[in-house]
């Protein structure tokens, strides 16, 4: 029977709408997705062995590369996690800055998110909306820190430099333009098309969620309320309040939602951070260690980064280089589970399944 | 005016070459064809120019800027380019269909042109079936695109080509239907009789709104465009059935998409918005407005429509245009019709 | 404040208890035989409820020839922390065997928990590809991040597969050259190659 | 004879130019990239400096289409053979762009065992840009001096088949 042929359809590593280099491996039959194998790979830069020949000072550039999208969050883990090891204590109003500086990162990186998801979907005027709100963040970020993308603002035990002055009303009026524009573009992107594209396209159970790894924004998607700023609070986020958005279909429309109302939640906290920044130094040591020795020892840190939990391993001979980091980021977890999620969809929902997931290939091969 | 025109350069080229009489017909068919494709050619190349510059606006940026004044010269140079690139034939294809493919579907769009009226009294052929040709001819053109599928040989393009298949088995039928209401309402099968009748009395829109909106969606299936754009899906299939064309077949295939949002609103025009019907002398307007203007006109408007649907709506998914098409166009369809035979004995005994 | 994650020390006893002298408990780290690390998980994950596979990492401890899994658990109602270790002899010249179906056997052995978590599919596959750990019962083990055909395990402490040359330490280059030693970078093969003939010559 | 030599060349020379206006202002890059380079690829063509208005429109997703090739990101071993074929799928008067540190010599990476240091081992790349990642103003100069360089070239140049004549 021709229709009984199983036909196999490689979606390439170069391909418009895998969010970077994946390479699907696709059984079809006819339309439908009979049997999935996801390659990856095709972004490992050796990021961990990397660390064990550079000292800690050097590893930030590295740990940035990893979730290109929201580089500022890698690096706090990374810093935090030495000063854990170290039992240094940043200044206050450093775990202030920082704060702010994640979240407005953590908008940029939603931002990205939300727009490559309705350009997968064929709405290209989200793309370019939620890009051009986006530079404006990231003109904010390089007042401060002077890099786009890539930062280097977080030293041990504070910061590289404080915000600038009259930044504080800058960010204030930003924050203002946003939270309206947000809303429009809400409005716009959830139109009749847009849900027949992913209600109850790529549906996870709230047990499976969890026994196949999933996290952040995806698992708070199916009903999890599991925000690591709740449950192992650092820095200053137990003395903020926001309330965690959790969705129970667990369908990409889901996981969508889930990522915009975090964006507003976002928002209502860098407010508060503005609104009781304290004063006083944000020096720290002016840098991490060049060539002192680490007090020996292990540590393991998690963050909720942009994408999900993050966490990392580091293990310290006592010398000026980690002997081992261990990075267990988000999307690695995430793009795990893909093939197992696809299977009995049509091929245009994988591009709908891939964009809710919102995986980073630098964060998942490493 | 342009008619007069006409007559005169063919009977200049008749002295010339003092060609027998019953050659005279010919002539005509191929002189308005001619005008009429430089006509679709010219607008084709001011619709594309306007898509993207409108579809910039709609997302906040310029546009092309620099070939030209105001980025006008884009459109000649994307055609230069095409024009000038190497012409890839991948060895796996079957090389004769992949070459003339193409070339089919312009030929089909030009045909289409050819039979389409612009304007009170010019038009090439005013025959009495000349409605149902237009249609039937441009559902053609998902055969062509299957041809291609198959020749390029390559998967993207074979499924590509499958949806397009697929998806004109599902909106034909409405399509037909609705045009069903319309041929009831007035009689003919003659689209030039048809504007005739809405120049005097209503525009058939008031009269065949359900009609109207199946029309047009199965009209936006047949251009391809982005609510119903799966056989072109560039961000799931690659580039759909267009994948494996380079240089100047590409640029074929990019003319008739063009062609079709033309065309497509041309025909919509005529069948419910009144063709070339507008009043010819507003009161403080010196000269009389020909009605060739109105036409073009309204077409603008449609083409305009296109463009803000294609910065607005996200794709649909091949099986979701089929139930679309099968559970609820063609029941309205038929419900059109019903409305059409009530129409016809009340309004015309 | 610097976040401190509460690690279950009550449950590193009940696991003591339980399971008898398998377990030690090094600070709050219960260190696992690494045969029974497959009946722990499934203990702590059913009756225990940590449900949450944080992270599964391995360290090559070179100075005690020995490599380390760690598995962090984490249990999502009490918000608690328990951290797994398991110790295994290291091979020292990752001799492990291939076979075509890419079924390797060597020293290196734990038994899988991707049946437990299947989070742990692409985690163990990882330490696999670049430490050269065997996960027995693992569906489909084989390499993740690298090419299907590289040789030899980077991560490892020993590996210098992308170490250029002037930076190789020749005196563990040399100790190994006697056995099979291929690298994967061209610029180290002909400069290993250079040293091997003037070893010859020099006998 | 010397007319005709004369209205060849001036054909040849109008023809010429034309087709290298024409390809220089539509300019389409095929949409591939690995790493960071393609966030700020993209921005590049967001719109704050929208890379349109120079005719460079990122609406090439297949290597038919494109003329240009903007490398964004690393090269590791197992993406090197990749891009190569996507690089000889293109047609025929094609540009490649090493964009960022990791194109040129393998940027942070460069000691990683896996990662290819710099593209031009096996891609014959016309311009480099650096930065990592370089900033989208500095991608939009470098893709305007490619336009120049386009206006300039020469047809013999793909007669030859030599890329680097």
């Amino acid at each position: 029977m021709a229709s009984e042929k199983i036909v196999e359809l490689n979606m390439g590593p170069q391909h418009p709408s895998t969010h970077g280099v994946l390479r699907l491996m696709l059984k079809i039959k006819g339309d439908t997705i009979m049997d999935s194998t996801a390659h990856i790979g095709y972004l490992h830069r050796c990021i961990e062995k990397l660390h064990e020949k550079r000292h800690y000072m050097w590893c930030i550039p590295l740990t940035n590369r990893m979730d290109y999208v929201a580089a500022l969050h890698s690096e706090h883990l990374f810093v935090q996690a030495v000063e854990k090891l170290m039992n240094i204590e940043p200044s206050e109003r450093s775990q202030y800055v920082r704060v702010i500086l994640l979240e407005l990162q953590r908008i940029a990186s939603h931002l990205v998110a939300i727009g490559s998801y309705g350009l997968d979907l064929g709405q290209m005027t989200t793309w370019f909306w939620c890009f051009k709100e986006r530079e404006i963040i990231l003109t904010l970020m390089e007042e401060v820190t002077g890099g786009r993308l890539f930062h280097n603002e977080v030293r041990l035990g504070g910061l590289k430099n404080d915000l600038p002055k009259g930044w504080t009303e800058k960010c204030l009026s930003m924050l203002t333009y946003l939270d309206k524009k947000w809303k429009d573009y809400g409005k716009f992107i959830e139109n009749e098309l847009f849900f027949k594209r992913t209600k109850g396209i790529g549906v996870v159970s709230k047990k499976d969620a969890m026994d196949w790894g999933m996290h952040g924004p995806s698992l708070r998607g199916s009903g999890w309320n599991l925000d690591v700023r709740r449950y192992a609070p650092y820095s200053v986020y137990d003395k903020l309040d926001f309330d965690v958005p959790v969705k129970d279909e667990g369908d990409s429309l889901a996981r969508y939602r889930v990522r915009w109302e975090e964006v507003v939640q976002s928002i209502r906290i860098v407010r508060q951070a503005i609104k009781n920044l304290p004063q006083g130094p944000t020096e720290g040591l002016r840098s991490l260690y060049f060539t002192k020795p680490v007090t020996p020892g292990e540590v393991y840190v998690i963050n909720e980064q942009a994408k999900g939990e993050a966490g990392v391993y580091l293990v310290s001979d006592g010398t000026s280089k980690p002997y081992r980091a261990k990075y267990k980021t988000p999307s690695f977890c995430n793009t795990a589970l893909l093939p197992k999620i696809i299977v009995g969809h049509k091929i245009a929902d994988i591009v709908a399944i891939i964009g809710s997931l919102d995986p980073v290939f630098g964060e998942v091969d490493r | 005016m342009i008619n007069e025109l006409m007559n005169i350069v063919i009977d200049q080229v008749m002295l010339l070459l003092n060609l027998p009489i019953f050659l005279r017909d010919y002539l005509v068919v191929i002189g308005y064809g001619v005008f009429a494709s430089l006509v679709v050619g010219a607008v084709a190349y001011g619709g594309a120019y306007v898509e993207r510059k409108l579809i910039a606006r709609i997302q906040s940026r310029y546009g092309p800027q620099h070939p030209g004044p105001a980025g006008i010269l884009i459109n000649l140079a994307d055609f230069v380019k095409l024009i000038s690139k190497e012409d890839i034939v991948p060895d796996g294809a079957d090389s004769v269909s992949f070459r003339w493919a193409p070339i089919a579907m312009a030929t089909i769009l030009f045909f289409t042109i050819m039979l389409l009226p612009f304007g009170k009294d010019l038009f090439a052929v005013d025959q009495s079936f000349s409605l149902l040709l237009p249609v039937a001819l441009l559902s053609l053109l998902p055969v062509a695109i299957l041809l291609i599928g198959w020749a390029s040989n390559s998967k993207y393009t074979y499924l590509g080509a499958l949806r397009s298949a697929v998806m004109s088995m599902s909106y034909e039928i409405p399509l037909l239907l609705s045009v069903v209401g319309l041929v009831i309402l007035t009689g003919t099968l003659n689209i030039v009789t048809m504007a005739e009748i809405q120049d005097r009395g209503l525009w058939f829109v008031l009269l065949q709104p359900i009609g109207l909106l199946v029309f047009v969606i199965s009209m936006i299936a047949t251009a391809e465009r982005i609510p119903f754009d799966m056989p072109f899906a560039e961000s799931e299939l690659v580039a759909g059935w267009k994948t494996e064309y380079s240089g100047v077949r590409y640029a074929l295939t990019f003319l008739v998409e063009y062609g079709l949002v033309l065309v497509t609103s041309v025909i919509v025009v005529f069948l419910f918005f009144g063709g070339w019907s507008g009043p010819t002398s507003l009161p403080n307007l010196p000269f009389k407005i020909p009605s060739e203007a109105w036409l073009f006109f309204k077409v603008g408007i449609f083409v305009m429509a296109y463009i803000v649907m294609r910065a607005s709506f996200p794709r649909l998914r091949a099986d979701q245009l089929l139930n679309l098409c099968w559970k609820y166009l063609i029941p309205l369809g038929v419900l059109n019709i019903g409305i059409a035979v009530v129409e016809r004995m009340v309004l015309w005994v | 404040m610097i976040q401190n994650l509460s690690i279950a020390k009550d449950v590193v006893e009940e696991l003591k208890e339980k399971f008898g002298d398998v377990i030690q408990s090094e600070g709050d780290v219960a260190v696992v035989n690494e045969d029974f690390i497959a009946k722990v998980c499934k203990y702590l994950k059913n009756e225990k409820g940590f449900d949450h596979l944080s992270n599964l990492s391995a360290v090559d401890l070179i100075k005690q020839n020995m490599m380390c899994v760690v598995y962090h658990l984490w249990s999502t109602e009490k918000k608690q922390l328990i951290i797994l270790k398991a110790f295994l002899p290291r091979d020292p010249t990752d001799k492990h065997v291939c076979h075509e179906d890419d079924v390797c056997d060597g020293v290196q052995r734990l038994p899988s928990i991707s049946k437990i978590y299947p989070a742990a599919d692409w985690h163990e596959r990882e330490a696999f590809d670049l430490f050269g750990i065997i996960f027995e019962g693992h569906p489909n083990m084989k390499r993740l991040l690298l090419k299907e055909d590289w040789i030899g395990h980077p991560l490892r402490k020993d590996d210098e597969s992308g170490v250029p040359a002037y930076q190789i330490d020749w005196k563990l280059a040399m100790m190994r050259s006697n056995d099979k030693f291929v690298l994967n970078m061209g610029s180290i093969n002909q400069k290993l190659e250079k040293m091997k003939e003037e070893k010859e010559d020099g006998k | 004879m010397i007319v005709v030599g004369q209205l060849e060349k001036l054909i040849k020379n109008l023809t010429g130019n034309l087709a290298n206006w024409g390809r220089s202002w539509s300019f389409w890059p095929l949409t591939f990239g690995t790493a960071c380079c393609a966030i700020e690829m993209m921005a590049m063509a967001s719109p704050r400096n929208d890379a349109e208005r120079h005719g460079i429109l990122f609406f090439a997703s297949t290597p038919r289409h494109a003329d240009v090739v903007i490398v964004a990101g690393t090269i590791n071993e197992k993406m090197k053979p990749r891009l190569r074929r996507l690089y000889e799928q293109m047609p025929d008067p094609k540009w490649v762009v090493a964009m960022g540190a990791c194109e040129i010599g393998g940027g942070p990476f460069w000691n990683g065992y896996n990662v290819e240091k710099g593209i031009d081992g096996f891609l014959p790349v016309d311009i480099y840009v650096p930065g990592c990642p370089p900033r989208p103003e500095n991608l939009l100069e470098a893709l305007i001096q490619l336009q120049k360089l386009i206006k300039k070239d020469s047809m013999a140049r793909y007669k030859s088949g030599n890329p680097h004549l």
